[in-house]
C-alpha cells in the first residue's frame, strides 16, 4: 500500500527527514575533494576542511595536526548529528536509528570484552569505543572477570542481549574466538534490522531491504574472502552468513564451498546485481574489491535519497558520513605519508 | 486510526457498507431494498439538514485538507531549514497554497450559505424543489470539501518535497512549484464544479 | 664484550612508538604479552610524559630477552640523552620514522655518529 | 726524557738479549695488529657504508609499510586498531642470534624469523578489511626483517667501533711506547756495555804498563845481575839475552793471549 505513509509520515518524522536530508548538503562534493588532493601539508587541509560542515570542529584543533585528530573530530561531527536526531526521534525511527548503532555497539562490546580479559583499563577501553555504539551501562561491562559474569550482569540489560542468548552458548562465550564471535553477533543483528524493516513496511521495508541485501552479502563475501587459509571451516564459515540477502540461500552454499577468489567470484556472478561489479575486476585480483563495493554502497545509499518519506535516508546518511570520513582519512594519510598519487585510489565520491 | 494499509481492512469496508444498506432497506422483509420505504426516509428528512451538512463539510473538509497540506510540508520545511535556512521565506509559497485551498473551502462555504432560503414545510412534507435544493447544497458542499481535501494533501506532499529539493538545489524549487501548482489547480476544479452545482438552486417553483 | 649469551629460542623485539606505528608492528606479530602482563611496547600519545618512556626504555633496555629496541624518532627526541647514553651492542637501538613524520636522516643519533665518521675518515 | 723512555734494568748481555728478544715480539705483534686494524678498518667502511644506505632504505620500506596499514585501516574501519591491540598474545616475529667472527672480533649477529603455526591475528577482520589486514601484516614482516637486518649492521658498528679503537690503541701504544722503549734501552745496554769496555780497556792498557815498567826495572836490575853474574860465573848462562819487547820482534803465537794482547793492534775498536 505505497503512497499511504505520505499522508502519515510526517506526522512523526517529517522534522527529522528535513534535518537529515538537509545535511546532504554539508557533504564533500567532487569540488572539494579536488581541492583536498592538492593540499601539500595536514594544515592545508584543516584549513580546506574548515570551509565545509566540519569547520567548527576543527578550527580550534592546535598544529601540529594529525590525521588521527581530524578523523576524530570529523567522526565527533557525525556523532553529534546523530544523537541531535535521535533525542527528536519517536518511537519507530527511534528504534531504527538504534538498530542502526547496533553494529557499532556489537564492536565496542566485543571490544570491552576483550579489554577486560586482557585487564585493561576500563577509561581507557571507554576512550576507545566508538560514540555511535554508546549505551548507558557500557561502563559496567568492565565489571565482570569472565564471561558468563557478563552476560548475566550485564548484557542481559543491553539491547544486544538476544542476540548473545539465541547464538551463543556460555562455552562459546569462553572459548570462541573474538572475530568468530563479533560476526556472529552481527549476523544475528542483520536477521533482526532485516526483520525490523520489513515489519515497518511500506517504503522504508523496500529501500532497507535493498541496502541490508547488499550488506549482508558483501559481510558475506568479506567473510569467505579472509577465511581462505584460515582454521575456520566450511560449516563455522556458512553459520555467519546471514538469511537473507540476494545470495540468499544458493549463493550461500556456493560461497561456503568457495577455496579460491575465481570460486567466490563464479559464485557471486551469478546474481545479476554483483556480476557488474565483479566485471571490473581483472580476473584473480581483489585488492580492489572493497573500493568497488564501497562505490557500490555510495550508490545505493545516494539512490535512497530519490525517495522520500522512508527511513533509509537516515541509515544512508549514516553510511554517507562514514564513507567522508573515510575519504578524508585516506586523502590526509596520503597527504601526511606523500603518497599524493595514490588519492585518487581510495577516495569515493559520494554526490 | 484506521490502518488503510492493512489488506484486512479493504476486506471489511464492503462488508460494512453492504450491510449497513441493509439495515437501511430493511422496511419490508419481502424486497431486498424496499424503494418505498426509502422514499418516505429520504422525503422525510429535512433539506436544511443536507445544505447545513453540505455547508459544513465544504469548509470543514477543505480545512482538514488545508491544515494536513501544511503540516505535511511545515515539518519538512522546518527541519530542511535548520541547516538551510534561505529556504523558508522562498517554501512559505507552498504553505500559501495549502491556506488557498482553505481559503476556497471558506468562499464555497459562504456561497452555498447564501443560497440558503426559508420555505415551509406542507404537511410535514417539503417540496421536490426544496428536497432538490438541499441536496445540490449538500452535493456542492461535499464535492468541493473533498476536492479540497485531496488537493490540500497532494499541495502538502509536493510542498514538502519542494522545500527538501530546494535546499539541495535551489534551480529545483520553480520547476517543483510548477507540479504544486497544478496540484493546487485540483482543488479549483471542485470549487467550480460546486459553485455551478449551486448555482440553479431554487428553493420554491 | 658483545659475546652476550643468546638464548635460543629467540629473542623479542621492543617497540617505543605512537600508536598507528605500533598496530602496524603487533598486527606483524612483534608484540607480546607474558604471564606477569608485561608488554613489549608502549604506546606514545600526548599524554605520555617522557620520564614514563624513559623508564620503559630502560627497562627494555635491561631485559635480557630483547634483542632489538625500536624506538620512533619523535620519541626518541624526548629523550635523546638517554639513547646517546646506551652504549652496548645489545640490546640494538634503532630509529624508525613514525607514521606523521617522514624520516629524517639527521637526527638519528646513530647515522649523525656514522656519518661523522665516515666523513672523517 | 731519555731515563724515562726506557725501562730500568741492569745493562747486562743477558738482559740485552732478553730485550732483543722483546722487541722482535714487539715488532712482530705490532705487525699483526696493524693488520687486525686494516682488517677491521676495512669492514667498518664496507659497514658504514651499508648502514647509510640500509637507513635511506628504511625510510622508503616504512613509508611502504604506513601506507599498506593506511589501507587497511580503510577497508577495515578506524576502530581495527583497538581489535589488533587487544589481540596481542605471545610474540609470533622474534629474533635469532649467533655470533660473527671479523678478525678475532665477534659481533652478533640476529636474524628474524616467523613462529609456524595459527595466530589469533588470522582472523582479525573477518568481516571486513581481512585482506588489506594480511597484506599489510607481510608488509610489515618485510620492515621488520629489514630493521633485524639493520640491527645486525648496527651492532656490528658499535662492536667494530669498539674492537677498531682497543686495537688502534695497541698498535699505537706498540707503535710509539713500547717499541721505542725498548729500543732506547737496547741501545742504553749496549752504550753502557762499551763503557764498561773501554774502562776495562784502559785499565788492563794500565796494569801492562805497569807490568812493563816493572819488567823493564827488573830488566835492568837482570841486566845489572848478569852483568854482575858474568862476571862471576859466565859459562853458566845458556838463555839468550831478552831483547826488547814481543811486538818488535816479529810474529809470534800468542802464548799467553789476553784481551790486551789479542786487540793491541786495532785500538780504534
Amino acid at each position: 500500500m505505497y503512497g499511504f505513509e505520505m499522508m502519515s509520515f510526517n506526522i512523526k518524522d517529517g522534522f527529522l527527514e528535513g534535518v537529515v536530508r538537509s545535511h546532504r548538503t554539508g557533504m564533500l562534493t567532487v569540488a572539494d575533494y579536488n581541492n583536498l588532493s592538492q593540499c601539500e601539508t595536514l594544515e592545508d587541509i584543516k584549513l580546506n576542511l574548515t570551509a565545509t560542515d566540519y569547520g567548527p570542529y576543527l578550527v580550534n584543533e592546535a598544529s601540529p595536526i594529525y590525521t588521527a585528530t581530524i578523523v576524530d573530530r570529523c567522526t565527533q561531527k557525525l556523532v553529534n548529528d546523530w544523537n541531535y536526531m535521535r533525542t527528536q526521534a519517536d518511537e519507530n525511527l527511534a528504534m531504527f536509528m538504534d538498530y542502526c548503532t547496533y553494529g557499532h555497539m556489537i564492536d565496542n562490546v566485543v571490544l570491552i570484552v576483550t579489554g577486560t580479559l586482557h585487564e585493561r583499563d576500563v577509561q581507557e577501553l571507554l576512550d576507545k569505543c566508538h560514540p555511535l555504539g554508546m549505551f548507558d551501562s557500557i561502563a559496567t561491562l568492565a565489571v565482570a572477570q569472565n564471561m558468563r559474569e557478563l552476560y548475566r550482569l550485564v548484557l542481559v540489560d543491553t539491547p544486544l542481549a538476544p542476540y548473545f542468548s539465541e547464538n551463543l552458548t556460555h562455552e562459546d562465550l569462553d572459548e570462541m574466538n573474538i572475530e568468530i564471535m563479533r560476526n556472529t553477533l552481527y549476523k544475528a543483528y542483520l536477521d533482526d534490522f532485516a526483520a525490523f524493516c520489513q515489519k515497518l513496511g511500506s517504503t522504508t521495508a523496500e529501500i532497507m531491504g535493498d541496502m541490508l541485501a547488499f550488506e549482508t552479502d558483501r559481510r558475506a563475501l568479506n567473510i569467505t574472502l579472509n577465511s581462505i587459509g584460515t582454521e575456520l571451516t566450511r560449516d563455522d564459515r556458512k553459520k555467519l552468513y546471514s538469511n537473507f540477502g540476494l545470495l540468499y540461500p544458493h549463493g550461500h552454499n556456493e560461497l561456503a564451498m568457495a577455496e579460491d577468489f575465481d570460486q567466490i567470484r563464479s559464485a557471486m556472478e551469478k546474481v545479476p546485481a554483483y556480476s557488474g561489479i565483479f566485471s571490473k575486476l581483472g580476473y584473480g585480483e581483489s585488492q580492489m574489491l572493497d573500493k568497488l563495493l564501497y562505490e557500490e554502497e555510495v550508490k545505493k545509499c545516494v539512490d535512497c535519497y530519490e525517495q522520500q518519506f522512508h527511513y533509509g535516508v537516515f541509515y544512508a546518511y549514516m553510511k554517507l558520513r562514514e564513507q567522508e570520513i573515510r575519504n578524508i582519512m585516506w586523502v590526509s594519510e596520503c597527504v601526511a605519508q606523500d603518497q599524493k598519487g595514490r588519492i585518487a585510489d581510495g577516495i569515493v565520491y559520494l554526490f | 486510526m484506521v490502518d488503510l494499509t492493512r489488506p484486512i481492512v479493504w476486506f471489511y469496508l464492503p462488508v460494512t457498507i453492504t450491510w449497513i444498506c441493509f439495515v437501511i432497506s430493511v422496511g419490508n422483509p419481502q424486497y431486498f431494498i424496499d424503494y418505498n420505504w426509502l422514499w418516505l426516509l429520504f422525503r422525510s428528512m429535512s433539506p436544511y439538514f443536507w445544505s447545513a451538512l453540505g455547508v459544513a463539510l465544504a469548509v470543514g473538509m477543505s480545512i482538514l485538507g488545508a491544515a494536513w497540506g501544511i503540516f505535511i510540508t511545515g515539518s519538512s520545511l522546518v527541519g530542511a531549514a535548520i541547516r538551510v535556512p534561505r529556504i523558508t521565506s522562498k517554501n512559505l509559497i507552498s504553505v500559501i497554497f495549502c491556506e488557498a485551498v482553505a481559503i476556497y473551502g471558506v468562499i464555497v462555504a459562504i456561497i452555498l450559505q447564501t443560497k440558503i432560503e426559508r420555505v415551509d414545510p406542507v404537511d410535514g412534507v417539503y417540496d421536490k424543489y426544496a428536497l432538490a435544493a438541499g441536496y445540490s447544497i449538500f452535493g456542492s458542499g461535499v464535492t468541493c470539501g473533498f476536492a479540497n481535501l485531496v488537493c490540500g494533501m497532494c499541495v502538502g506532499i509536493v510542498g514538502s518535497s519542494c522545500a527538501l529539493s530546494d535546499a539541495q538545489n535551489s534551480t529545483l524549487f520553480v520547476k517543483i512549484l510548477v507540479v504544486e501548482i497544478f496540484g493546487s489547480a485540483l482543488g479549483l476544479f471542485g470549487v467550480i464544479i460546486g459553485i455551478i452545482m449551486s448555482g440553479g438552486v431554487k428553493w420554491a417553483a | 664484550m658483545a659475546a652476550q649469551v643468546m638464548n635460543n629460542e629467540g629473542m623479542l623485539l621492543a617497540v617505543l612508538a605512537d600508536e598507528d606505528t605500533i598496530t602496524g608492528f603487533l598486527l606483524a606479530g612483534v608484540g607480546n604479552v607474558d604471564l606477569r602482563k608485561k608488554r613489549n611496547y608502549l604506546v606514545v600519545d600526548s599524554k605520555t610524559s617522557a620520564r614514563q618512556i624513559e623508564q620503559a626504555f630502560k627497562e627494555f633496555a635491561a631485559r635480557d630477552d630483547i634483542a632489538v629496541i625500536l624506538i620512533s624518532q619523535q620519541v626518541a627526541g624526548q629523550i635523546r640523552n638517554v639513547i646517546e647514553a646506551h652504549n652496548r651492542p645489545i640490546p640494538a637501538v634503532l630509529e624508525i620514522p613514525s607514521k606523521d613524520c617522514p624520516y629524517d636522516p639527521n637526527q638519528d643519533s646513530l647515522l649523525t655518529r656514522v656519518k661523522h665518521i665516515a666523513g672523517f675518515n | 726524557m731519555s731515563s724515562q723512555n726506557r725501562l730500568v734494568v741492569v745493562p747486562t748481555v743477558t738482559v740485552l738479549t732478553v730485550m732483543k728478544a722483546r722487541l722482535i715480539g714487539a715488532t712482530k705483534g705490532h705487525a699483526l695488529l696493524k693488520k687486525k686494524a686494516d682488517a677491521l678498518t676495512m669492514r667498518f667502511r664496507q659497514l658504514l657504508k651499508e648502514i647509510i644506505d640500509a637507513k635511506e632504505n628504511l625510510g622508503s620500506t616504512m613509508k611502504g609499510s604506513f601506507f599498506a596499514y593506511t589501507e587497511a585501516q580503510y577497508a577495515a574501519g578506524e576502530n581495527i586498531k583497538h581489535t589488533i591491540m587487544d589481540n596481542v598474545d605471545t610474540a609470533v616475529v622474534k629474533v635469532r642470534g649467533d655470533l660473527d667472527n671479523v678478525a678475532g672480533v665477534k659481533i652478533p649477529r640476529f636474524e628474524s624469523f616467523v613462529l609456524p603455526g595459527e595466530t589469533k591475528m588470522d582472523l582479525t577482520g573477518l568481516g571486513r578489511g581481512g585482506q588489506q589486514l594480511q597484506s599489510c601484516r607481510k608488509a610489515y614482516l618485510s620492515a621488520v626483517e629489514l630493521l633485524v637486518q639493520l640491527a645486525n649492521l648496527q651492532t656490528a658498528f658499535l662492536t667494530l667501533d669498539e674492537a677498531l679503537k682497543v686495537t688502534n690503541r695497541r698498535v699505537n701504544a706498540l707503535e710509539n711506547v713500547v717499541k721505542p722503549k725498548l729500543e732506547n734501552t737496547i741501545s742504553y745496554i749496549k752504550a753502557e756495555l762499551d763503557e764498561l769496555e773501554r774502562e776495562e780497556f784502559f785499565r788492563l792498557k794500565k796494569v801492562q804498563k805497569n807490568k812493563q815498567k816493572k819488567q823493564m826495572a827488573q830488566m835492568a836490575e837482570d841486566a845489572a845481575a848478569a852483568a854482575a853474574g858474568e862476571k862471576a860465573e859466565a859459562g853458566d848462562l845458556k838463555m839468550p839475552p831478552f831483547n826488547g819487547p814481543q811486538g818488535q820482534q816479529g810474529v809470534q803465537p800468542p802464548t799467553n793471549s789476553s784481551l790486551l794482547n789479542y786487540k793491541e793492534d786495532d785500538l780504534l775498536f
